[in-house]
C-alpha cells in the first residue's frame, strides 16, 4: 500500500467522485462504498496510487463513486484487468469490486487464479446471492429450489460457497462480513487493505428489490447471535445471545455445544487464522445456516511472496546478471554475419 | 579437439560443377530425426558465404508420433540464391528422405528429374508398411521421374563412428549430419560454421562431438568419393546490401520489434498471452529477456490474457497480447472495451488454419474480416499485417507506434508461414531507430479538471496513467460522454460517439505510407494485389511475368483498415485486379464493399503458401484471355 | 365486489369527439410509478376493441435509480390505429407525465401543440432539482408550445380513495391507474377490459381492488366533469383479418417460435443461455414451459452457454442459445466448433446498443458483421433476421428448419426495439402450421460402416445420435476428411472442405422465399432496402411516399446470409438503393460487395428506431435530388 | 449407467476404435486408455450409450481412440459440452477426457460449476503437469520454480491442487490415482464408473517428452512407498515399505508417526470417504510431496441427486401437472380478443 503520510489527512468523503449513485435506494451496496471509503482514510491511501476495479452487475458500479483511479471493465474479468494493473505498477493499490455472478458465474476462472498466484489485490465480493442488474435471475450463490425469473420451479443447482472456493484455491487472506454490521466490516477492510497478497473479502449484500431480506437470519436482532459467530485469532469460538454456545470439534466435524456443565471454553475450537495449512479454514467455511451459525471475521490470513514481487525479481535478477538491455545485444543473438 | 576420418579416395576426375540462380533442399524424416536442426544448418552456411535464403519449416501436427508414421513427418526446406528470395522455393530441387514416410509424404513436391537421396537403411518392411507402402518404392519404378540415389547412411555414419565410444543408438542419431555432409558437398558448402556450431553445443561432451564430426564429414566424403552424382551445383553470392545480418523467423522479429518499442518509449513491455501455436513462441522468446523489462504473463486463458493487457495498458505500460484465431474470437469482447476505453495496445494474431481447431500447425489467412468486422457494435481499430518475416520487425513498432499516437487497439496480423519462416535481417543500428515518444499528461487539461475524452485535433484523447495526482478518473465500457468521459445514454451522444470512433480509426491514415506501386506506376492492365504472406510469391511472380514481358505490377497493403490514403486511386489505375489469397476472399470483400471494385479472387486455402508458378500462371492466362478478347 | 364512486356531474355539453386515424400515447414516470403497467393495459384495451397497436416501453438503465430523478425515469409509448400500424408512433400526441424527471426526458418528443397531462402535485421544489430544473417549467412559459393540463392527480387519487381503509402510501401508489382512467375518457376507451383485469389481479386483496378501481374511475370522471379539454379523440377499429388475436412482444414470440419448432419435431428443446439484457426475457419465458419438454440450463457463462447447446445438438435435441452482441463475442470460437462439427442448433442474438457495454437497454442492429464476418477462418454459417415482434415466432420456426435441414448454426438477429415492443398476433392454429420432420439414421450408409460426413446432393450429413447402436463416431473441430469425417490435414482436402462448407450454406438459398418488392416490382427510381427491425418505419414511409405519389419501392432482408436468390436481380431493378440502418452501415458494406452496388447509407445510431418521418423525409430529397438533377 | 447385459459381453479391445493413435511412444496416456477401456468391459457399458467429450492438448485425443460415440471439442470447455449432453439424454453414460491444462487453466470455470451442479459425468484429469501439445510451457499444476519453454527463470505462479479446488466446489466424488499403477487405476475409475454424480479423477501422467519423471517420486520402486498412501474408506493411513508408518491428526493437522512404541493403529487417521462434510477430504488433499506421502484412491464418495435428475424432475412434473404442453394453450396464454 502507499501510504506514505502525505501532507493533508484525506477523511471518508475526500474519496467520493461526484458522480450520482445509482443503486436502489436501501441497497446494500451503499454501506460497502461508505466503510471502504472510510478504510482508505484510515490507512491513509492516495487517492492517485489507489484503483478500483470491477467488472459488470449492480455492484460493479462501485468505481464510478470513488474519487480514485477506476476501471468498470466487461463481465468477469476485474481480476484479470487488476492484474495487469498491478503487474505493470506495482506501487498502486488495486482493489476489485465484484458480485457472486461477476465473481463466481462468468468470472470464476479468473477469481480462482488471482487468488492462487497471489496478486496483491483486494477481491470484496458483494454476495446478494441473485443477479441484481440483470433484474433478478438466480447466481451461483442462491440456494439449492430458489425461486427466480429464470427458475421458477426452483433452482436445481447447488450453490457454491465462495470462501470454499477460494480456499480450494489456497487463498492467503479469506474473510467474510456483511454490508449492515459497519463496525465489523470496516475492520475486515481494513484488515484486507494492510493484507499483503490477494485478501478476498465476501460480503453478505441485501439486494432489497430482487432478494430481499436473503440474509436477514444473520442480521435481524433475534437471530443474528445465533447464526452468526465471530471469528478471532487465537479465541474460542462463542456466540449466542448469552455467548454461552461454542463450537467444538468432533474429529474433523465441527459441534455445537453449550458451554457450561462438564463443557469448558477450552474444549472449544479456537480460531487460528494464521495456520499454514488452510484445513481450518476451509471447515470453518463449511458452517451454514441454518445448522450452524455463519462464521463471520478473517478465517485465514498468511504471507507469502506474491505474484508481481516474484515476478520482479526475476526481472531485477535480470538486470542485475546482465544489464539493462541493450537493443544491440537483443539483435545480436545468434549467429551473425557480414556482408561487405 | 582433433576428429580424424580417412581421406577421400581421389575420384578418377572430378565432379563437374554446373551454377544455378537458385536452389530448394527439402530435408525430410521422422520427427526424432534431427531434420529441423540439419536444415538450420545449411541455412546459417549459406547465408554466411553470401546466399540470400529463405526457409520454411513443416512440423507435424503430432508431438511426437509414432516413428515411421505418416504422421510423425518433420521436414525443413530452405531455398538459397544469386539473387532476392521472397519463398522458400516453389518445387523442390533436392529431397532428402529419411524414411518411407518422409518419402510419401513429399516426394510429389520434387521437381520432375530431381534429386532425391534416400536414407536406403530405413527402407525395410517395417517402415514401409507404417508408411502404407504395398510395394517397396525404390524398387518397383515408380520414382522413376527422380534422380534416384540409395545410400546405406546408418549403415556409413555406424561405419565412420564406431570408435567414438558412443552407443549403436546413439550413432546413429547422427545420421542427421551425414545427409548433410553429403548435401553440402553437392552444392560446395563449407563445413566449417557447422563445425564451428557442433563444437560450441557439444564441446563438452566429446564423444558426441566426434561422432557428430565423423558423420558429417564422412557424409561430405562420400560425396567426393563416389561416382554417383554426375554433377554438383554452385549458387554464387548474392547481391546483398552490406551490413551485418542474422536470420529471423517472424516471431522473432515480431518479438524483437515489440521490445525495441518499448525500450525505445522508455517503457516496461507487457505481454499477456496463453499459449497457442504458432503464436507460443512469441511468449518463450520475450520471456528470455526480462532485462529489458519485460513483463510476461502466462494467463488462464485468452480472456485474462487481455484484459490483463487492457489493465497494464490503464496503468501506462506499453501492453500487447499475441494470439492465434481461435483465441482471438475469445478476446473479442474486451478488445470491444479497450475501443470504448480508448487504450493503446497491440494484439498479434498468427493465423492458423481454421476455422475452429482447424489445421493448427499450417498456414492461412482467413482472420482478416475477423479483425475488421468481427466485433459486436460499431467497434472499429486499426488493422496491419506483416509481409515478410523481417517485417514483422517492423510492423510490431508501427502497431504500438499507432495504438499509442491514437489511442486505440492495433490488430497486427501474421501467420504461420511468416511465423516459424525464416530470412536474412539486416541488423538494424539502434541510435538510428526513429525515436518513439509516449507521452502522459501529468496536468489538468480543463481549468482545474482532468477531462479524460478531451481530444486532440486527430480526435485523440490523453494517456493519462494512475499514480499521476490530480488525473484520477474512471474508464469503462459504457457509453461515454465526449470530453467529460460520464456514463451517457442520450441519443445523441451516442451517434457521435460512434462516429468519432471510426473518423478517430480512419485519421490513422494521414500517417500510413502510401501505397506503392512494383512495376508500372501509371497503371495497367493487371495488378496483383496482396496483403500479408503472399507478398513473397506474388512480388516474385510479378518480377517473372514481367522480365517476360507482360502488363502487370503488384501493390502490397501493410495496413488493411484503414487502407492508404491512395489505395483507391491506384486500384482505380489499372483494368484488372486480382487479389490472391489464402482464403475464400476476404481482401476481396473488403476492397469490393469499400471501391466498388470487380477484383479478381484468387484463393488457395491449403494451409501453405501460394507458389510463385501459381500466381505465375494465374497472370499469365488472365492477360492470355484478355489479349484473346480483345482480338 | 361492489365500488361505489360519486356520478360525475354533468357538464354544460359534452366534449365533442374528434375522429383519428391514429394515436400515439406515453405514460412517462418513475420506475416507480407503475407506468409499464398502465401502458400495458391501454395497449390492451385498445386492441380488443379493434385498434391496431404498436407499442414500445423504455426502460431505465439503472434498476431503481433514486425516485425521482433523471435516470429512474421509466416509460410506455403505445401507438394504437384504424389502420396497420408498424412503428410505436414517431412523435407523441399525448404525454402523461408523472413528476419533472419524467417531463424532462419526454418533452421533446411531444408533437407541437399536443396534449401534456402533468401531476402536478409532483413539481415541488425537490422533484423540480432532482431533474434539474432551476425553476419550475409549468410556470415559466416553457411549455407553451403544448396544451398543458395540470391535474393534482395524488390529492384527486387521494381523495377518491379515502374510504378504502389504505394507507396514504398504498393509496398514493393508485396514481397511475388515476392517469389511466384520465386518458380512457380522452380516447373514448370502455373501462372495462381494465376492470376485469383489476379483478383478476387483486381479487383477493378487497382495499387494494377497490383502490384501484376507484382511482380509474375518478380519473375517467375528471374528463366527464372537468372542462379542460376541449376536444376527444376517437380511433376507430382498424380493418384486421379476423381471428383470435393476442399481443405479443418480440421475446414472447420468439420462445413461442422454439417451443413450436420443437413441438412440431416431437423433440426436447435445450436452452443454454447465461442472462443478458435484453435477451433475459426467453430464458424467462422458456423455463416457465417445462411441460412442453423444454429444458433451460443457465449456464456460467455464454461460452458454457453454446458449448451446452453444442452437446445437446449432438445428443439429439433441438438445441439453441439466446444472448446479446458482447454475449456472441463470447460463442464465437463455439460457433466455429459447430460449423465443423456440422451440428444443428440457432443462437439468438437480440442486439441492444454497442460497442463493449454500450447502451445495454437500447436497441441497435449493429451486430450483422459481427454474425456473418466475426469468426476466425473460413466459417460460414446461415443468418437471418426478425423484421417485427410476431415475426418473431415464425423466424425462430425458420431457424430451426435450417439449422436441422443443412446441419448448420442459424444466426437469428432480433433486437431490443423487436425484443421489447408488442403488437398484435393473430393466434395461429397449430394444427395447420407446416410438418417439421427431424430424421435420425439408424442404419449404416455404408457397407457395414457409418460414415459421419457422407452427404446428400444439397451437401449436408446425416444426423446421427448416441444411443443409436452401430453408428458410433467422432467429431471434432480438427480438419475432417470428407465423406468418413477422420481428422485429416491434406492440403486438398482442407481447400475442397472449405469451399464445401460454404457452398452448403449458399445451398440454403434454394429453399429460402425471394425477395419481394413493396411498390413497383418493375423498379423504378429507388429501392428503400432493409434488414431486422427497420421494416416497420421503412415500410409505413415508403406507404406514405407513394401515396404522395413518389416513385419509391422498398424490400426487406429476412435472410442475410445467404440472401434470397433473386436479390441481386431485384436491387438491379432500381436506379438507386437506400439502406436506413441502426448501424454505420453494415447491410450497406454486405451488399456492395456482393452486388457491387452503390447503395446509399442512411443511419441512425441513437438507441433509438429511425421515425416514419426521417425516412419520409430522406425518401423526399433523395427523389428531390434526382429530379433536381434530371432537369 | 447403461449397463443392462447385452446379449455379447464386450471385452476391453472392443472399445478400441480403428484409428492410429498419435501420442508420443511412452506417454502414460496409453495406459489410462487401456485401464478406461477395461473398465467399460468390466460394468458392461454398450458403445452405443456410451459418449468421450473432451477439449483440447494430447490428452484430448482421447476419444478419437474410442469405438464409442466421442466429441472433440475446443479448449477447455469439454464439461460444458458434456452438460448438453447430459441434460438432452439422460440416458447416456458420459465422460469426459482433459488436461491439466484444458481441465484447469482455461477450462477452470466449467471444471467448477460441473462439479458443483453434480450433473452425473466422470471427469478424468490427465495431470501431467505441463502443456504437452503446445510443447512444453507450464501448467497451473506444474510447481512454483518450474523452468519451461515460458519461464526460462521458473515460474512464479503457486500450482493448483485439483482435488482442493474440486473439494472446494464441494464434489461428490473425488479421487486419484497414476498412470502406472494400473490395478489401482482400472480399480479407481471403476468406482467413477459406478458413481452417481459428477466423477472426478486426477490421475498423475507422464509427458515423457516436455515433463519426463515428473511423478517419478511417486512411481520408483524405491520411494513410492514413501511418498504415497493408499486410502481405503474405514482404514487407517499406513504407508511406507514395511506399513510402519502412519498418518495421525494433530487438531487439523495430518503428521507423520512411526508405528510401533506407544503409537497404535487405532490413534491414526482413519479414512472416511463417505462423510458428509468434506472437510477430511480437502484436508487430505493438502498432503503433498515431499512433506507428506500424497494419498491416493478415493478422497470422497457421497451421494446428492444429480442435477439432471432434478431438472427432469421438474420437467416431469410439469407434465404431470399441467399435462404435455399443447400448443393451443401456449399462444392463448394471456389475454386474447376476437376480431371477426
Ligand atoms: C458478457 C456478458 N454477459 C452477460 C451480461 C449481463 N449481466 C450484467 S450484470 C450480470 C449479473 C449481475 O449479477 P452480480 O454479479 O451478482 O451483480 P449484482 O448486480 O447482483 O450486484 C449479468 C448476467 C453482461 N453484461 N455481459
Ligand atoms: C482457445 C485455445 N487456446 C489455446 C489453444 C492451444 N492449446 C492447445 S492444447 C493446450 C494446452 C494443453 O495442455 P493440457 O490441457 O495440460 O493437455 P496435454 O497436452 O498436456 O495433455 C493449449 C494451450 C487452443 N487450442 N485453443
Ligand atoms: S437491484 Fe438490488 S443489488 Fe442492484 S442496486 Fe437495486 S437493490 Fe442493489
Ligand atoms: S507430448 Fe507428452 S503428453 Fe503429449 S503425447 Fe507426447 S508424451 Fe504424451
Ligand atoms: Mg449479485
Ligand atoms: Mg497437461
Amino acid at each position: 500500500m502507499s501510504t506514505e503520510s502525505s501532507v493533508i489527512q484525506l477523511t471518508a468523503k475526500d474519496y467520493a467522485s461526484d458522480q450520482d449513485i445509482r443503486w436502489c435506494p436501501g441497497c446494500g451496496d451503499y454501506s460497502i462504498l461508505q466503510q471502504v471509503k472510510k478504510v482508505l482514510a484510515t490507512v491513509g491511501a492516495k487517492r492517485e496510487n489507489t484503483v478500483f476495479v470491477s467488472g459488470i452487475g449492480c455492484s460493479s458500479r462501485f468505481p464510478y463513486y470513488m474519487s480514485t483511479y477506476g476501471f468498470h471493465s466487461i463481465h468477469g474479468r476485474a481480476p484479470a484487468v487488476a492484474t495487469g494493473v498491478k503487474v505493470a505498477n506495482p506501487a498502486l493499490d488495486v482493489w476489485v469490486a465484484t458480485g457472486d455472478g461477476d465473481g463466481l458465474s462468468i468470472g470464476g476462472n479468473h477469481f480462482l487464479h488471482t487468488i492462487r498466484r497471489n496478486v496483491n489485490l483486494k477481491i470484496l465480493l458483494f454476495n446478494n446471492r441473485i443477479y441484481g442488474l440483470t433484474k433478478g435471475q438466480y447466481s451461483p450463490t442462491s440456494p439449492l429450489g430458489k425461486k427466480t425469473k429464470s427458475t421458477p420451479d426452483g433452482s436445481v443447482d447447488y450453490p457454491l460457497h465462495p470462501i470454499s472456493v477460494a480456499i480450494g484455491a489456497e487463498a492467503t487472506f479469506v474473510a467474510r462480513s456483511i454490508d449492515v454490521n459497519v463496525k465489523h466490516l470496516e475492520h475486515v477492510l481494513e484488515r484486507a487493505a494492510k493484507h499483503k497478497g490477494t485478501a478476498f473479502v465476501e460480503i453478505y449484500q441485501n439486494c432489497n428489490i430482487f432478494n430481499d431480506m436473503a440474509f436477514e437470519y444473520a442480521t435481524s436482532k433475534e437471530t443474528k447471535d445465533d447464526t452468526t459467530v465471530f471469528l478471532e485469532h487465537g479465541k474460542p469460538l462463542i456466540f449466542g445471545k448469552d455467548k454461552k454456545k461454542g463450537i467444538r470439534l468432533h474429529g474433523m466435524n465441527p459441534e455445537i455445544v453449550e458451554l457450561g456443565g462438564d463443557i469448558k471454553e477450552d474444549d472449544l475450537l479456537f480460531h487460528d487464522e494464521k495456520q499454514v495449512e488452510p484445513s481450518l479454514a476451509y471447515l470453518l467455511s463449511r458452517m451454514h445456516f441454518p445448522e450452524f451459525p455463519e462464521p463471520m471475521g478473517v478465517f485465514r490470513a498468511v504471507e507469502r511472496p506474491t505474484y508481481e514481487d516474484m515476478l520482479m525479481g526475476q526481472v531485477d535478477a535480470a538486470v542485475r546478471a546482465k544489464g539493462p538491455g541493450k537493443l544491440e545485444d537483443l539483435y545480436d543473438d545468434g549467429e551473425t554475419w557480414v556482408v561487405n | 579437439m582433433v576428429v580424424s576420418i580417412e581421406p577421400p579416395v581421389t575420384k578418377t576426375k572430378p565432379t563437374p560443377v554446373v551454377e544455378r540462380e537458385e536452389i530448394t533442399v527439402r530435408f525430410a524424416g521422422d520427427s526424432g530425426d534431427g531434420m529441423q536442426l540439419v536444415g538450420t544448418q545449411m541455412t546459417n552456411t549459406s547465408a554466411m558465404f553470401g546466399n540470400d535464403v529463405s526457409t520454411f519449416p513443416d512440423f507435424p501436427a503430432e508431438i511426437r508420433a509414432p516413428a515411421g508414421t505418416l504422421a510423425g513427418v518433420s521436414g525443413y526446406q530452405l531455398n538459397f540464391g544469386a539473387r532476392k528470395l521472397r519463398t522458400a522455393g516453389d518445387t523442390v530441387n533436392a529431397l532428402i528422405a529419411m524414411n518411407p514416410a518422409a518419402l510419401k509424404t513429399n516426394v510429389e513436391d520434387l521437381e520432375q528429374g530431381g534429386i532425391l537421396v534416400i536414407n536406403d537403411d530405413a527402407f525395410n518392411p517395417t517402415n514401409l508398411q507404417k508408411a502404407g507402402y504395398k510395394e517397396n518404392p525404390l524398387e518397383n519404378g515408380s520414382l522413376e521421374r527422380y534422380q534416384l540415389f540409395r545410400i546405406p547412411m546408418e549403415k556409413l555414419t555406424a561405419e565412420a563412428c564406431k570408435d567414438t565410444g558412443l552407443t549403436a543408438r546413439n550413432i546413429a542419431r547422427c545420421k542427421n549430419f551425414y545427409s548433410l555432409g553429403l548435401v553440402y558437398w553437392l552444392y560446395g558448402k563449407s563445413l566449417e560454421p557447422t563445425e564451428r556450431w557442433l563444437q560450441d553445443k557439444f564441446g563438452k561432451k566429446a564423444d558426441v562431438l566426434s561422432a557428430n564430426l565423423k558423420a558429417l564429414r564422412a557424409g561430405y566424403y562420400f560425396g567426393e568419393t563416389t561416382d554417383m552424382f554426375s554433377v554438383r551445383y554452385l549458387v554464387p553470392a548474392a547481391k546483398i546490401a552490406p551490413g551485418r545480418y542474422r536470420k529471423v523467423t517472424g516471431n522473432e522479429a515480431l518479438a524483437m520489434g515489440l521490445i525495441t518499442a518499448a525500450r525505445l518509449a522508455n517503457k516496461p513491455l507487457f505481454y499477456g498471452s496463453y499459449p497457442i501455436t504458432p503464436a507460443s513462441d512469441i511468449l518463450h522468446e520475450l520471456s528470455r529477456h526480462k532485462n529489458f523489462d519485460v513483463r510476461t504473463f502466462q494467463a488462464e486463458d485468452e480472456i485474462a490474457a487481455i484484459t490483463s493487457v487492457i489493465g497494464a495498458s490503464f496503468a501506462g505500460a506499453l501492453a500487447v497480447t499475441g494470439t492465434s484465431g481461435p483465441g482471438v474470437a475469445l478476446k473479442q469482447e474486451a478488445i470491444a472495451l479497450a475501443i470504448m476505453t480508448e487504450l493503446p495496445l497491440v494484439i498479434v494474431n498468427v493465423q492458423r488454419g481454421g476455422p475452429s481447431t482447424g489445421l493448427p500447425t499450417k498456414t492461412e489467412q482467413a482472420d482478416l474480416h475477423q479483425a475488421i468486422w468481427g466485433r459486436n457494435g460499431e467497434a472499429p481499430c486499426c488493422v496491419l499485417a506483416a509481409s515478410t518475416p523481417a517485417d514483422c520487425f517492423h510492423m510490431a513498432m508501427e502497431a504500438f507506434r499507432i495504438a499509442v499516437q491514437y489511442m486505440t487497439p492495433v490488430f497486427l496480423l501474421s501467420d504461420g508461414y511468416l511465423a516459424n519462416g525464416a530470412e536474412p535481417w539486416l541488423i538494424p543500428d539502434p541510435s538510428k531507430l526513429d525515436k518513439f515518444v509516449v507521452k502522459h499528461p501529468t496536468t489538468h487539461n480543463d481549468t482545474d479538471h482532468f477531462l479524460p475524452y478531451k481530444r486532440n485535433p486527430d480526435l485523440v484523447r490523453e494517456w493519462a496513467i494512475p499514480g499521476t495526482p490530480g488525473l484520477e478518473h474512471r474508464v469503462g465500457g459504457l457509453e461515454k460522454r465526449d470530453i467529460t468521459g460520464d456514463v451517457c445514454y442520450e441519443p445523441d451522444n451516442h451517434d457521435h460517439m460512434i462516429r468519432l470512433r471510426r473518423q478517430k480509426i480512419d485519421n490513422i491514415a494521414k500517417t500510413v505510407p502510401p501505397l506503392e506501386i512494383y512495376g508500372n506506376t501509371n497503371g495497367g492492365e493487371l495488378l496483383v494485389l496482396g496483403w500479408g504472406s503472399t507478398y513473397g510469391p506474388i512480388t516474385s511472380a510479378v518480377e517473372r511475368c514481367r522480365s517476360k514481358g507482360l502488363d502487370v505490377s503488384s501493390a502490397h497493403l501493410r495496413y488493411l483498415d484503414p487502407m492508404p490514403q491512395n489505395s483507391g486511386e491506384i486500384l482505380k489505375k489499372f483494368r484488372r485486379v486480382l487479389i490472391p489469397e489464402m482464403n475464400l476472399g476476404q481482401l476481396r470483400a473488403h476492397i469490393r464493399a469499400t471501391f466498388l471494385i470487380d477484383a479478381i479472387g484468387m484463393n488457395k486455402v491449403q494451409g501453405k503458401p501460394f507458389t510463385i508458378n501459381e500466381i505465375e500462371t494465374q497472370i499469365g492466362s488472365l492477360l492470355h484471355q484478355q489479349n484473346g478478347r480483345k482480338s
